[in-house]
């Protein structure tokens, strides 16, 4: 039976420590991520969307219930991130300061166990750079450090370009980013999207940004999934008492929020 | 290319290194240009002068040769010891550091353990069992062995906080194994710190030298400034007031800490920004 | 169970985990001596049995095997004999065997007998050596403690022309090992101005009792041995005080009790208690080196402490002393070590916070 | 009359390596009594910095470049550090900082934290009587007083800790207070009970005029009655919040309202904007409108002439083609 879940999580549960100092960053959650969907899960610090994020990308496994990828458990880690990557948010971190930008681009060919030849890796690296509207000599012979936050969140989504994944995991990727830059990195993605087929995974505290960008929200909230739909589902019709709360609490330029 | 810029703008580091390299070529070049001997040459404790340019010694050796030999010998054993202290410390730190978990547990209980056990103790111990065969090199070894501890702590602190830093989880993304993880993504990110460990090793290793060779455990093969200290205490050069059996010696193994220590604080400074004014 | 006893139980937890270093730094103690090829009565008795006869000489050898467990025995007290195999020859322990010997005597309090001092027992010796040696270096190490933390955090809030001078001059101080800065002194306030005597706890003319003559020439033979080890010891704790204070100089806090317009001295003594907080840490992890040091500078000055006992033991091949001496000094390592940890559990309320709650949120 | 003005002010800092950082320049505003004065901008726009340098104590690296601020008239320039301390601080110019966890001594209990500033600020009160007052004053917090007073830092909640240093820089009832991101570091919810908190306080008049940063236009929006936006160490525009939110002149706000994502109906559809580049390196001079390099409506001359605020309609704006 073929179905087109890329993720499947079935009372999935991941916990950290033992005894007393069990805890549990991702608590019984159950949902599916469809082929070709764009998913955000919104929550505050501590709700457990890092964990969950990375169990998508196989570095944490699930400590009790069903996750599956492709209606598989995740075993080979190669095998895995040859098809699903993560971008993260602060763009300077993600980057070894010590070598130049390119090479580390060409580093992510790592993943596969047939390396093209050397030729189709620059060449790939190149249409990568060209793709973030970045002239390849713009970036060579640079170091990460040379460059601005901007260029560098960039390079970040340069590297997905040249790996082509089928799924991304998106970690708060404009967090860092001037509000006027975030479209700019919001429309790569999106490029991004269209020319791969790609599914992507939104991990963001914005709910505005996940209103914006994708086709279903999932809320989470002390490691529960408290709420699932469509952004307008969630935003206009919340079943959940924290949800609602969470939307009454968040200031919005057209609305009353509190009274001065 | 900048760092040593900066280095260069500091005082401190100028000294430093001009002391360091100083005392340096002085053991590398001395022992060719000055016609070194250990044969007895004249009376016991003969004050400088006549040729002897800081006296004799109680067998009536002469001084300046004993402590051209002494210097070498200290400048081996501190770097020998720094160098096994701070590879087996690097090694332990940064694979506990990255690894985390159950095999961070034990490394760092286990450094945690040797760290509050005196290394004196341990090196008078192992020192004193070994009545012949405690050679310059062994003392190395054995203060290398002893001396890891704290190297270990360091180095394991600055690699935990990197496990968790983007570039890391990046690397793994890619593909690369653990080795390629320590060696390209964390070894580079804390080797100015690992030199600096190292510096400081080499300065310790020198120190227990002298302090285990001071109390009579010292090598049997060799002269070391420490040697020379104790002999210099025990024949009670100390209390007859002969200042060239002691003052050279001592001086020599302050010059080269002293040097030390100041190229440990200079690098700190350009490398801790925070340090700076 | 303890839960809430949070307090008591952070106690019980540090101390649990020095009893385990202890008992691994008492095995230590024991196997150390022994890698090397001969058995310590080999090596006294080739020094000492050279002139006897060789009936003498097995009967002493015998004695030293027994006193040092080195051979079976049956029986107790004054039945006790040293079981014999076939051949007349006494039956030798294993290794193992001697360490449970040397546990259970230790638990005694006994560390067995001199070689040198024989039959003097290794535990009077120290007892003898304990207080010189404790009188000199705990008020040294707290004095120099505080006066190098008092200077670094000086050092660190005032910079400019103060820590100009100050910092270099510290860092020389903590270059000289020990024992050299102790030969210094000799050299010039004992040997050359006679201000001072170089050697010994007090003056030979003199018979340690409670008598004011006593007091003062033991206090006089105190200067010495104390500014050598307190002065190298500040200087050290002022190089680490300065880089710590200078570190909390640049956190928020003090920016906001600045911002707060508290006044100077408050914003003083935020910066130095808790850039004091690390230095306790770190005295606990120098105090084994700070110890050692001290020690060694006795032996420069022939303190009549563990210092001269530890020296006179070690040139005579005295075994048992010298793994008494270093027992005593590691267990006081221990001992200090766990005093300071728990201190610190008290005054850093993040330590035990961290054991007990999570990060806050 | 304007209590707290601040004229053409400049203020720098300084590198490790010596480089002078022009951080704020050119910045001029004037508050009255009970104002609500908005701070907004991008990350290193200046804003942190501008706030620092308003209290009169230059903490280094931090150091003043020109102009003049005044409180009820008084300048703040060039007094002693002890002047300021004594008069200024607390009292007429207090501090809410942003990263409340970092600003509170992490071994002192919240209590004698605030013990130490009234007893910096009040000579001859002793030790009963602060803790009096400080029982009486956190009372009005909502929180349970007695416990947040006798803890440490860590034991506090993000939401306490914000709250306590909220009540320790009011204590003394200052005329004017500067919250430097008060709650940005903070989740919706506890973001909207601090926020409610300093309307509490500003109610019962424990202090009445505010400067309040943050980078959330949406936010300051319900804050504040004012609001200045500020680009690369200038204000660009200032008017009221509705003006400068509903309204905005200056090509780089209408950018920045543009590019504000929110969940609301309708949004959707609308693309946010978008802007490539970077805000101009500050250790340079800069000529001509700081703007200008990523400026969708710039003109040639833009690069080269430097923009001064004018008045569009009734607000300011740094732009002479701004309508």
């Amino acid at each position: 039976m073929q179905s087109n879940n890329i993720f499947t999580a079935v009372n999935s549960v991941c916990s950290f420590g033992h005894g007393k100092k069990l805890v549990r960053a991702v608590d019984d959650v159950t949902f599916h991520i469809a082929d070709e969907e764009i998913v955000s899960i919104v929550g505050g610090s501590g709700c457990g969307k890092s964990v969950l994020a990375k169990m998508m990308l196989g570095l944490h496994y699930p400590s009790a219930g069903t996750f599956l990828y492709k209606d598989k458990p995740i075993t080979d880690h190669c095998v895995h991130w040859r098809e699903v990557q993560a971008v993260f948010q602060d763009p300077f971190s993600c980057f070894n300061q010590f070598f130049p930008i390119r090479n580390q681009l060409k580093a992510a060919f790592g993943i596969y166990k047939d390396k093209p030849s050397n030729k189709e890796m620059e060449e790939r690296v190149d249409q990568a750079l060209l793709a973030v509207n970045v002239k390849p000599s713009e970036v060579e012979g640079k170091y990460p450090f040379e460059l601005s936050g901007g260029q560098m969140q960039r390079m970040l989504l340069a590297r997905i370009f040249v790996l082509r994944p089928k799924v991304l995991i998106a970690d708060e990727p404009t967090s860092m980013v001037d509000a006027c830059v975030r479209a700019n990195i919001l429309d790569y993605l999106m490029k991004l999207k269209e020319e791969l087929k790609m599914t992507i995974v939104f991990i963001t505290h914005d709910i505005g940004l996940a209103y914006y960008v994708s086709n279903r929200i999932f809320i989470m909230h002390k490691g529960k999934i408290i709420e699932q739909g469509t952004p307008d589902e969630v935003t206009q019709s919340p079943k959940s008492e924290h949800t609602i709360q969470l939307l009454e609490d968040i200031p919005e330029i057209n609305r009353e929020w509190i009274k001065a | 290319m900048k760092i040593l810029k900066n280095l260069l703008k500091s005082p401190m580091f100028i000294i430093g290194a001009g002391l360091f390299f100083g005392t340096l070529l002085i053991a590398l070049i001395g022992p060719i240009v000055y016609n070194m001997t250990m044969d007895r040459v004249g009376a016991q404790y003969a004050a400088p002068g006549g040729g002897y340019l800081l006296g004799l010694d109680d067998l009536g050796r002469d001084y300046v040769s004993l402590l051209l030999s002494g210097l070498r010998s200290s400048l081996y054993v501190g770097f020998l010891a720094g160098i096994i202290a701070t590879t087996i410390g690097t090694l332990i730190g940064i694979y506990g550091g990255f690894r985390g978990g159950l095999v961070d547990d034990l490394l760092n209980m286990m450094t945690n353990l040797f760290v509050v056990i005196p290394q004196l103790v341990i090196l008078i111990l192992i020192s004193a069992s070994l009545q012949e065969g405690r050679s310059l090199t062994l003392i190395g070894v054995i203060i290398g062995l002893t001396g890891w501890t704290w190297s270990a702590r360091a180095v394991r602190a600055q690699a935990s906080a990197l496990k968790s830093k983007d570039h890391i989880s990046l690397a793994k993304l890619n593909g690369d194994n653990t080795l390629r993880v320590l060696l390209v993504h964390i070894l580079p990110y804390i080797f100015s710190y690992v030199f600096m460990v190292f510096i400081i090793q080499v300065a310790s290793g020198i120190l227990s030298e002298s302090a285990i060779s001071m109390i009579g455990l010292g090598p049997l093969d060799t002269v070391s400034l420490g040697t020379i200290l104790n002999q210099a205490k025990n024949t009670g050069a100390l209390g007859d007031g002969v200042w060239w059996a002691f003052m050279p010696a001592t001086a020599t193994i302050t010059v080269i800490v002293f040097a030390l220590y100041l190229l440990n604080t200079s690098m700190d400074g350009v490398f801790n920004p925070r340090l700076r004014k | 169970m303890l839960k809430q006893y949070p307090t008591l139980r952070f106690i019980l937890m540090r101390g649990g985990w020095y009893f385990i270093t202890f008992l691994v730094a008492v095995t230590i103690n024991f196997y150390l001596p022994r890698l090397g090829k001969h058995n310590p009565v080999d090596i006294i008795m080739g020094k000492s049995g050279s002139g006897m006869s060789t009936e003498d000489a097995r009967i002493k050898e015998e004695m030293y095997l027994q006193e040092f467990g080195l051979v079976k025995v049956s029986g107790s007290g004054a039945t006790r004999e040293i079981v014999r195999d076939s051949e007349g020859k006494p039956v030798r322990t294993t290794g193992f065997e001697q360490f449970v010997t040397y546990i259970g005597m230790c638990l005694k309090g006994d560390l067995g007998t001199s070689f040198q001092k024989y039959p003097k027992k290794v535990v009077d010796v120290i007892k003898e050596a304990v207080p010189w040696t404790l009188a000199l270096q705990i008020p040294t190490i707290i004095c120099g403690w505080i006066v190098g933390n008092v200077l670094g955090a000086m050092a660190a809030y005032r910079r400019g022309i103060f820590d100009k001078v100050f910092f270099p001059f510290a860092l020389g101080l903590s270059a000289f090992p020990f024992f050299v800065f102790g030969m210094l002194l000799v050299y010039f306030f004992a040997v050359g101005f006679h201000w001072f005597p170089a050697m010994g706890g007090y003056a030979n003319n003199v018979i340690p009792s409670f008598s004011f003559e006593f007091f003062s020439s033991a206090a006089h033979h105190y200067v010495l041995p104390f500014f050598s080890i307190f002065l190298i010891l500040a200087g050290g704790q002022a190089i680490g005080m300065r880089s710590m204070g200078i570190y909390e100089l640049g956190t928020d806090y003090i920016k906001y009790a600045k911002w707060l317009g508290l006044k100077e001295s408050k914003v003083l003594a935020y910066l130095f208690r808790n850039a004091m907080l690390p230095q306790i840490t770190g005295l606990a992890l120098s105090l084994g080196v700070m110890i050692g040091g001290a020690l060694i500078t006795e032996m420069i000055f022939s303190y009549p402490g563990l210092g001269m006992a530890m020296l006179t033991a070690i040139q005579n091949n005295d075994y048992p002393m010298i793994q008494g001496v270093t027992l005593i000094i590691t267990t006081s390592v221990l001992i200090a070590n766990f005093t300071v940890d728990v201190l610190i559990g008290f005054l850093d309320p993040r330590v035990k916070a961290g054991l007990q709650i999570g990060k806050g949120n | 009359m304007a209590i707290f003005e601040v004229e053409k002010l400049g203020l720098h800092y300084l590198t490790r390596f010596g480089q002078k950082i022009h951080a704020v320049t050119d910045v001029s505003f004037s508050m009255d009594q009970g104002e609500i004065l908005g701070i907004a901008g991008e990350s290193g726009c200046g804003k942190s910095t501008l706030v620092n340098g308003l209290m009169g104590l230059f903490i280094p690296p931090l150091y003043p470049t020109c102009g003049d601020v005044r409180v009820d008239g008084e300048s703040l320039m060039n007094r002693t550090p002890e002047d300021v301390r004594q008069n200024v601080l607390s009292r007429k110019v207090s501090m809410i900082p942003q990263g409340a966890f970092n600003a509170l001594n992490p071994t002192r209990k919240v209590k004698d934290i605030a013990a130490d500033v009234m007893a910096a600020h009040m000579k001859g009160i002793d030790k009963k009587q602060i803790y009096e007052r400080l029982i009486e004053r956190f009372n009005l917090f909502g929180m349970d007083t007695k416990r947040v007073l006798n803890s440490h830092p860590i034991q506090l909640t993000a939401g306490e800790r914000q709250r306590s240093v909220i009540g320790i820089s009011t204590l003394l009832n200052p005329q004017m207070v500067i919250a430097d991101e008060p709650t940005s570091a903070l989740d919706v919810t506890t973001q909207k009970v601090v926020i409610k908190m300093i309307f509490d306080l500003l109610e019962k008049g424990i202090f009445s005029t505010m400067i309040f940063i943050t980078h959330e236009l949406p936010l300051l929006r319900h804050v504040a009655d004012n609001i200045a936006i500020m680009y690369a160490g200038e204000i660009v525009e200032k008017g009221t919040a509705e003006q400068v939110v509903f309204d905005p002149r200056h090509p780089y706000t209408k950018a920045l309202m543009g590019a504000m994502l929110s969940a609301e109906p309708g949004q959707k559809q609308r693309k946010p904007t978008a802007i490539e580049g970077a805000p101009p390196n500050l250790a340079k001079p800069i000529e001509g409108c700081r703007f200008a390099e990523r400026c969708p409506s710039a003109k040639p001359e833009c690069k080269q002439k430097k923009q001064e605020i004018r008045i569009v309609g009734d607000r300011q704006v740094r732009c002479d083609y701004a309508e």
